[in-house]
């Protein structure tokens, strides 16, 4: 499964990058988020604390147990900030 | 019902008499608006990233769910992003209602809302620094007494 | 802090423009604006009579005291007085706060005090009837929360 | 003691004027509304319903129990409604 994966804030920040296309069969985001972790320090110091990450899939806000089936685009970033 | 998204500045004024020239059953209309505020007197400028593919969804969303849940006749919801001067306006909300407190209870609601669900962040940019503004846990508080609320009123 | 009572129409985007325009500590604005609503259809014309001699003197203080209450920076009172047709506003409030909750609070507080403690009575006019606009017992709470509030936060 | 009393509202429209100028010897809001009543039916009716009327003196909202003791000015409404 090819997906767009999106960095927000200073998740994008610690990646290192605002976007990629990456190739995974992680079934679940948070099977998603252990594959990355395992790429380099960047994502390793990104996902460090996991309680302050959200996630949407496909532009909509969900958890870390959302399973990956036919999603395009997941996106990580910090809790939102707006008002 | 009516969101907006842009880095541009828009005229509060204008979109507020805009708003209330439409009216036709409202006796209330409230307005909110969020201001770069400079507490330490240090802050340059705020910078605010957003997420183009789910912001303007995100916002219609919320408005559409103060218009239905406080029965309001129209809600407006602008929010900019990119670079900010202290001072200079960040967002605005505009509720109108038959009735005062469905118009506030809307407001109010709206902004809670943005606060925590609405893919913006924020960032204070001084001198010397570049700090994140970090969420509040009062922030995700008063989403979940909207929903007692709620939960509340339906038992 | 600001108080006016006139029977002249107010330009709500100039005044909220100009409120605005002076704030230096301020991240949040609020506003509210009251029209006159026409639930019936059958309305002709509202007319609003005062007091003179105590309307500017009972505004001005309901406005010092939200501003002491909330530490508002600002707060704005605006009431008109005489005849008015379907839609036209009648009055308005503005406050400014560091904080958004403060600035809600202002207003609402402002509107509670308004709609009891000022010397302004509504009659509705229509084809066939004249009628003076009846106060309500919720408006008497509205108020005694606030007081319950205080003495709850003081104790 | 020489008043101005003030009427507004339906409180002036049933007592027939809006203003006038007093004399009398009432020691409270309540004796003052007690010889109003007496005078004609439009006080009466007036001041029918005491839980329905307000009184300010010299322009500080009271209650009935006010001594009018140096004052200069007495009006009587109904609940006010501004907002």
């Amino acid at each position: 499964m090819k997906l767009d994966i999106l960095y927000f804030a200073w998740v994008r920040e610690r990646v290192g990058h605002s976007q990629e296309t990456y190739e995974t069969s992680a079934a679940t985001v948070a099977d998603l988020i252990a594959e990355l972790v395992a790429r380099d320090a960047g994502y390793a110091a990104a996902f460090a604390d996991l309680s302050a990450i959200c996630v949407a899939v496909d532009q909509e806000l969900c958890d870390f147990n959302t399973p990956l089936i036919d999603c395009r685009e997941v996106a990580f970033f910090p809790p939102m900030t707006g008002g | 019902m009516l969101a907006r998204v842009q880095e541009a500045a828009f005229d509060f004024a204008a979109e507020v008499t805009a708003f209330q020239s439409t009216l036709t059953r409202s006796g209330a209309v409230v307005s909110f608006t969020g201001l770069v505020r400079d507490d330490t007197g240090s802050l340059d400028h705020m910078f605010i990233e957003h997420y183009p593919g789910m912001t303007y969804a995100a916002l219609q969303k919320i408005a559409d769910q103060a218009v239905e849940k406080f029965g309001l006749e129209k809600a407006l919801v602008i929010h900019r992003y990119g670079r900010l001067q202290p001072g200079e306006a960040i967002m605005m909300v505009a509720t109108a209602a038959a009735h005062r407190k469905d118009a506030f209870a809307g407001a109010d609601y709206l902004m809670d809302y943005l606060k925590s669900r609405a893919p913006f962040w924020k960032k204070e940019l001084s001198k010397d620094s570049a700090t994140w503004v970090a969420a509040k846990d009062q922030d995700e508080a008063a989403l979940a007494a909207w929903s007692s609320e709620s939960a509340a009123k339906e038992s």
